[in-house]
């Protein structure tokens, strides 16, 4: 089952037959969400109405294009702002854990790379509900004890942050071990015997070398911050990141705007995704 | 100021919204949602977040008097003319708690059947959705409206019972067997009116549980679609204005009460949402083809026979919620 | 490996680390479990004890949706194996250079955009005036308009579609790490494909398999969307049941007790998986 | 070999894509036999290994084991077992169970396979060791387990590819040795692949020195050291100075050239001689060279002259002394005799070098 | 060695928990010379390396560089470069910036760099490639642009930790010759670790031999090879024979053995002799045996016998031949004459052996 090993041919083009069916099966609900989203016609769905660019750029009701659409367009900026401190935040401290996991031997290592680890298996409702009580119990505490108001407390984009970031750290965390793993520790003490200063090594050799791996974890950390919903749901405020936007839209009756939306969310991720997939391959 | 409004899709059209914002030099933000998830951010937040809600009138008082999450209306802040003063009175009463009056009305409207009169003309209260003739055709929320509509069409008066929860309890058991034996014939339990309309409208649903306001809408498109009150009559809410209690735009929220409350602007949010507002002469610059249509809907019997929601006393919800999760286990 | 000069680095290090899993995991889940403790005994009134674990036991419908959730949970993570290790073999072993690398991307495409977005190109898809429904009738397999949404097929669709990514990127990272002479020598040997892929793949890609299940396994029991848009009436999943309690019923203290329980199964089944299969946590997720 | 030869090729060739890796080789290797193929990186040798053992297709040309083609038959049907450059023993199974994999394919009773797999292992000297993981050997014991999972299958040719390539200096001495005596042993067709010469030299009944997907040569150790077929088998096997020069005479077999420096010298031809004017290169094994602090002696020999010494090498037995010619700068490399009486030569001195033209060894420049 | 030394080592000790890597270590290297520690491994020669690059602390003893003690100075404070095994040439950086890496650091200003770069990269033989990015290299570009990386810092030591291991082999040979010659060209100090005892013996002007942490023997080459001080040195640097016996007797300078396989054996004693009696080893070099088809001569040999020819493992110059005693079955390896005249033995055939006592070493089993 090697390319080096004959196999008989109907073997062959079975699995062949298999893997094209799968993939068509990955393809497929993502190409009709964005038929649909030139569909001339409110609804999502059949019968085809003939194509238009009504759900990109009207203005006119009932066909408001994204692009018009405020709670949308405010959703898009809400669910940006998230994802660039969650992954700030989270590629900060993944790069710290991983100097910590990856360079220091310490009593308690063990255990605690394993609470590292359990946000993986923690379900994302959980970390929400648990987020959202312990935050709700100290703002109560706090505020029964001061008489001041702890919104940051509350539901709102900073629990919101906290949420996404409690778990998208272990994934930046996973990515940048294992690529610091693979660094050579010589090339850092080569930049010490060569006269560079402790941290000036890690600046100069380390942190280059990190880099890839950095810009991966952070992309990464975009894309979950921005899919998030299960823990999103619980800890949202008053403004909504784009798929709780959408998810209210949906149940509320969806329009081909969004459709709209999950085109460009498409491309920009695609295009985000291979960006950092090019930028691995350059280095 | 910005203003963070929690409230129904269509309450807050953008024309509008754009209007009072160069009115005022306030921004509005809205969060669209329904009473059940209304109360639950503002206890989550513990009444902040947002600054105006508009939750029906029948599910305040409980609220307030178990999270405390509202803030009682300044009448001095409110124009009051502008309010149709039935309304007004019937809303207060009904969200006073401690003897504070915490909500203003603002849209009102009723549920009931639509049916695809074309397919499914049989269906003429709530219970005969459970007929084999529209089996896998009909749709309805698995919500207390429901509970408290097949109530009423088995022949139980459910509003009469809020007081003995024991009573109550009885009907719910009622119900709750009657759904359970209904399932098979529900093709899903819808949750936003637009999906209830997208299922009306492309025929996978011929007859459905739903707001007047739907039906109306369908009935624009197609004909055979429209709003039916039902022969035990249709359910009457207000959806109103509450402030939660650590708002912050309490100027902004004033503000757009008063604003939408004028007659002009409350024709639009009419001719949006689909349903009359609690607004004097708010009918006045409805299109007519919408007037025409209610008309078609209640005649005067049925207008005499809408049941209104009272106030729900706090722990009823607990025992509807324990029989709708039965409900939607069984199978 | 680091001089021991470096204590003062060591601590810096380690206070993120900590602030992170102390104040956003650990004390949000014991608060959580004391939450789950406390009964609400009347109107702003709350007790200590274990009411709400009662309320869960003695209410059928919960542990029914609980084991429900479960077993549909490693049907689904079964299932995905199952599909997606024929794809990451084929990936990891049958192509090379640049067929590879697309193959590869093909593969994480779809998951670079929402489960909001997949799941709602399921609806379309399977609704009874949707895509497959209509192309049936257009090739005659059928007559009339064939609901397929709102069912556990459905269910099983997309919880499938959603997590299969999540089976393939370990599987094909464990699989390209077996070096192809170790096949090799495994034919030249006599083996046949069946005992080569029982005695030298499976076994090697068994962290890869493992860490693939867990995560899977998570997923889907941690679900949602999935079950709420695909599954319609039947939809019940253990975590719709804490968003009940949290959103429409505003019964933290159930919800907490709900959550915990959900915990509990979680770690059990995973627990169980890693003994059976002997691997480790770190072994199989840390990589 | 009266009888079928083991294994035998017949132009055999291996396109891939635009580039031709094994170019019509053709070869028999007898039974019982140690046969290697010694060439420079990517010149085949692995692609040629890999069709006999039916991991790669021919392109054309034929394959015959004991007589029988081997064409379209699968690697897992073929009578032949193959040593791995990496080894590639299976970490995921003990060693008793890496060595019983082959027979438990064939369906032998498990009693059956125990013992046979102890018996293997006793045969490589190390008995006893099936309940150990692979990661509880050296190298070399690794080696010999690789060697004997292959053996207990009782193949009719054992191919190694580069086996010894990972294992360190000393060991890969040793080896050497031992793979010979392990090979004596089994009675088993060995066809061994390597880039070290020293390894084919020391172990090999045979050796085919292969170029750029072609055979050059087949022989013995000695044919190809003292006898090479062409200027590639010359400097390839065994280490020679060489020498670049325009031929100005040939007188029997022995021409005269002269190198681009300006030095004449004299060489013997191999097979086809050169024209006169025609470019070639000449040969000099760094050990046929004679030293002399004495003028005289071998004055009159055809190649002497006087050099200086560049550097000394010392190394054992194996020390060298590089001189320069001081008209050309040229340098040539000298063993020293291992009597080690020229071990004080410093740097600067002058020798006098010689050598017999026989010894050396002359090729026309191959058109470039 | 009248002025101070550039590096010195005093006592030099290193324990790591419970295991002793570097045991009281003395030595000094004089400036411009080329020092090896060679050694097998696992003998603490990288910790000892990394002592002096100040990577490891020393548990006691002193490390004085151009007469400075180095303790507590931290690495990137000292005069000393590090060239590393895999030479950590810095893959984010092309090779001029790798090069102009340490000038940096010390704040060298841009353009100053650009031209030492220049200039050193010019002194390797590779000007002009500072562009180029580290993977357009060769493996023998690469080391040379690792020794430019550290020499343009103008270091007082320059160290070396088996460089050469990871090149293949006929690299590594070129590579121990052009390392001496840039040695020779900067004219600065260099410290260089190995394990293979050919690179040490070619290149050094002084080498230490390290065994379990501890110094057996500083000299230069021909002193070890010729002179080793005890067993270990004279089984480690070059090939032997080694014989274990029983002492007889003693003459002089000159021991009687009695291996356990019963044969007699000669040979001279190192600094102190064992007693009669004692258990005793003696080595003797495969190129100090004289090899014969004439019983007559060398009859009267001391260590003069017959045996039997095992197997001829023939490598050129290089060949060998494996001689087995009939009487006690020990094998002995004996080089054979560059000539050639004993290629034509063949197996079974007995040969005449004999060496002079002299080439022969004799030390007392150290207690075991
Ligand atoms: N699958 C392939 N496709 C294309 N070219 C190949 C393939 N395999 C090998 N080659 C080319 O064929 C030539 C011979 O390769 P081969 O591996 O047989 O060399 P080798 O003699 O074993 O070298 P080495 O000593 O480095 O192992 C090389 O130039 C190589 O690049
Ligand atoms: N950090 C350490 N902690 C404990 N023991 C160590 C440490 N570093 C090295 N050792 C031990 O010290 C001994 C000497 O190691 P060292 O690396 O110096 O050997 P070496 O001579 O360089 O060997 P090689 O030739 O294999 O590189 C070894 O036994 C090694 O296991
Ligand atoms: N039970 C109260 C129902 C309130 C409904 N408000 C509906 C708004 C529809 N647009
Ligand atoms: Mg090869
Ligand atoms: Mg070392």
């Amino acid at each position: 089952m090697i390319p080096t090993v004959p196999q008989s041919s109907a073997l062959k083009w079975t699995y062949r037959a298999y893997v094209t069916l799968f993939f068509i099966y990955l393809a497929l609900p993502l190409t009709v969400v964005c038929a649909f989203a030139f569909n001339n016609s409110v609804f999502p769905s059949l019968p085809w109405e003939g194509f238009t660019m009504k759900w990109f750029f009207g203005t006119e009701a009932p066909f408001i294009g994204v692009f018009h659409e405020r709670s949308i367009v405010r959703a898009i900026g809400t669910s940006a702002f998230v994802a660039v401190w969650v992954a700030g935040l989270a590629v900060a401290v993944g790069t710290c854990n991983a100097f910590l996991f990856v360079r220091h031997d310490f009593r308690g290592k063990g255990l605690l790379y394993i609470l590292m680890l359990l946000p993986l298996i923690i379900p994302g409702v959980i970390l929400g509900i648990s987020i959202l009580v312990f935050a709700s119990s100290v703002a109560n505490t706090l505020e029964d004890a001061t008489g001041l108001w702890f919104d940051g407390l509350r539901p709102g984009l900073i629990l919101v942050i906290l949420g996404q970031f409690s778990f998208i750290t272990t994934f930046a965390t996973l990515v940048i071990s294992a690529r610091l793993q693979k660094f050579d520790l010589s090339l850092e003490e080569a930049a010490l015997n060569l006269g560079a200063t402790k941290w000036g090594a890690v600046r100069q050799v380390t942190l280059p070398f990190l880099l890839p791996a950095i810009i991966g974890a952070g992309v990464v950390a975009v894309l979950m911050s921005f899919e998030n919903f299960n823990t999103t749901l619980m800890l949202v405020g008053s403004d909504a990141p784009l798929t709780i936007i959408m998810f209210d839209k949906l149940k509320h009756g969806s329009t081909p705007v969004l459709n709209a939306v999950s085109l460009l969310l498409i491309v920009a991720s695609a295009a985000l995704g291979l960006l950092s997939l090019l930028f691995q391959k350059s280095k | 100021e910005t203003l963070r409004l929690l409230t129904w899709g269509g309450y807050a059209p953008d024309d509008v919204i754009a209007m009072f914002e160069a009115e005022t030099g306030h921004t509005v933000e809205v969060t669209t949602s329904n009473n059940e998830e209304m109360i639950a951010k503002l206890r989550a937040t513990n009444g902040g977040g947002f600054d105006l809600a508009q939750p029906s009138q029948d599910r305040i008082a409980s609220a307030q008097e178990e999270f405390g999450i509202y803030k009682p209306i300044d009448m001095s802040r409110v124009d009051a003319a502008q309010f149709i003063p039935s309304m007004l009175s019937a809303t207060a009463t009904n969200t006073t708690f401690d003897g504070e009056i915490f909500g203003l009305p603002h849209v009102w409207g009723t549920s009931g059947l639509v049916v695809n009169t074309a397919e499914a003309s049989q269906v003429v209260d709530y219970t005969d959705l459970c007929d084999a003739s529209v089996a896998g055709d009909v749709s309805y929320r698995l919500k207390r409206p429901t509970l408290i509509g097949f109530a009423y069409a088995m022949g139980l008066d459910p509003f009469a019972a809020y007081s003995d929860l024991d009573a109550y309890q009885g009907i719910l058991d009622q119900v709750e067997e009657t759904l359970v034996a209904c399932k098979a014939n529900v093709k899903t339990y819808w949750s936003g009116g637009d999906e209830i309309k997208n299922l009306l409208r492309s025929g996978e649903v011929v007859a459905a549980m739903a707001w007047d306001t739907g039906g109306w809408q369908l009935n624009a498109d197609n004909a055979d679609i429209t709003f039916v009150a039902p022969a035990s009559g249709a359910l009457g809410w207000i959806d109103t204005f509450v402030l939660p209690s650590r708002g912050r735009a309490d100027d902004a929220a004033y503000d757009w009460i008063n604003f939408v409350m004028r007659p002009d602007i409350a024709a639009m949010i009419t001719n949006t949402a689909g349903n009359f507002t609690a607004a004097v002469d708010g009918d006045a610059g409805v299109n007519a083809d919408l007037k025409a249509r209610y008309q078609a809907s209640f005649d005067q019997a049925a207008i005499d026979n809408i049941k209104w929601y009272p106030p729900v006393p706090a722990g009823l919800e607990a025992m509807e919620g324990a029989t709708l999760d039965r409900i939607s286990a069984a199978n | 490996m680091v001089s021991d000069k470096s204590k003062l680095g060591f601590y810096l290090l380690l206070m993120p680390l900590l602030l992170w899993l102390v104040t956003l995991i650990i004390l949000p889940h014991i608060g959580l479990f004391f939450v789950s403790i406390s009964e609400k005994v009347g109107v702003r009134e709350y007790e200590t004890g274990f009411g709400n674990y009662a309320v869960f036991f003695n209410e059928p419908l919960y542990w029914r949706t609980f084991a429900r959730t479960a077993f549909m949970s490693i049907f689904t993570t079964v299932l995905t194996l199952l599909l997606g290790f024929p794809i990451a073999y084929y990936i990891a072993k049958l192509t090379r250079g640049r067929a590879k690398t697309t193959l590869f991307l093909m593969c994480l495409i779809p998951f670079w955009v929402s489960e909001l977005v997949r799941t709602f190109g399921w609806m379309i898809l399977l609704r009874e005036t949707g895509v497959l429904s209509s192309f049936l009738q257009y090739t005659g397999v059928i007559d009339g308009p064939v609901e397929f949404l709102y069912n556990d097929g459905a269910i099983m669709v997309g919880l499938v579609y959603t997590s299969i990514l999540f089976m393939i990127v370990p599987l094909v990272t464990t699989l390209d790490s077996l070096d192809d002479s170790l096949i090799e020598a495994g034919y030249d040997l006599g083996g046949s494909g069946w005992s080569i892929l029982r005695e030298i793949v499976i076994p090697h890609a068994m962290p890869g398999i493992v860490s693939g299940c867990i995560v899977v396994f998570m997923l889907s029991l941690g679900n949602y969307l999935t079950p709420i848009l695909l599954g319609g009436k039947d939809s019940l999943w253990f975590t719709g049941l804490i968003y009940t309690q949290f959103i429409t019923r505003f019964n933290w203290e159930l919800g907490s007790a709900f959550g915990f329980l959900l915990l509990g199964l979680s770690s059990t089944i995973v627990f169980l998986g890693l003994k059976l299969s002997r691997q480790s946590l770190s072994g199989t997720m840390g990589r | 070999m009266a009888e079928t030869a083991d294994l035998e090729c017949r132009d055999l060739t291996k396109d891939f894509d635009d580039f031709r890796a094994v170019d019509h080789v053709n070869f028999d290797v007898p039974q019982g036999s140690f046969f290697s193929i010694l060439g420079p990186s990517g010149c085949g040798k692995t692609t040629l290994l890999r069709m006999i053992a039916g991991f790669q297709f021919p392109t054309s040309g034929d394959l015959l084991i004991k007589g029988n083609s081997m064409i379209g038959v699968g690697p897992n049907k073929r009578p032949v077992s193959m040593v791995f450059q990496h080894l590639a023993l299976f970490p995921m199974m003990n060693i008793g169970r890496n060595i019983g994999f082959g027979l438990r394919q064939r369906g032998v009773a498990t009693s059956d396979i125990k013992t046979r797999v102890g018996r293997v292992l006793e045969r490589v000297g190390l008995p006893g060791i099936e309940d150990r993981h692979i990661d509880q050997l050296s190298g070399g014991q690794k080696q010999r387990v690789a060697i004997a999972r292959c053996m207990v299958l009782e193949p009719d040719v054992l191919l190694l590819d580069e086996p010894l390539g990972a294992l360190d200096l000393k060991l890969r001495e040793h080896m050497k040795i031992e793979l010979k005596t392990l090979q004596a042993e089994f009675n088993t067709t060995f066809v061994y692949i390597t880039h070290d010469q020293s390894e084919a030299l020391v172990m090999s009944d045979n050796i085919a020195v292969m170029n750029e997907g072609r055979f050059d040569q087949i022989g013995t150790a000695k044919e190809l050291y003292y006898e090479p077929a062409n200027a590639f088998v010359a400097g390839f096997v065994g280490d020679a100075n060489r020498f670049e020069g325009k031929v100005t005479a040939q007188n029997g077999q022995i021409v005269s050239l002269i190198t681009d420096g300006g030095v004449e010298l004299h060489g013997q031809v191999a097979t086809q001689g050169p024209a006169i004017g025609q470019r070639a290169q000449i040969f000099v094994r760094p050990e046929a060279i004679q030293l002399s602090k004495d003028p005289t002696q071998d004055a009159d020999s055809p190649n002497a002259s006087v050099r200086v010494v560049d550097s000394v090498l010392f190394n054992g037995a194996n020390s060298m002394v590089i001189l320069r010619d001081p008209q050309s700068g040229e340098t040539i490399q000298v063993t020293l005799p291992q009597t080690g009486v020229f071990l004080g030569l410093t740097k600067g001195e002058a020798v006098f070098t010689s050598w017999n033209p026989t010894q050396a060894r002359c090729f026309a420049d191959e058109g470039r």
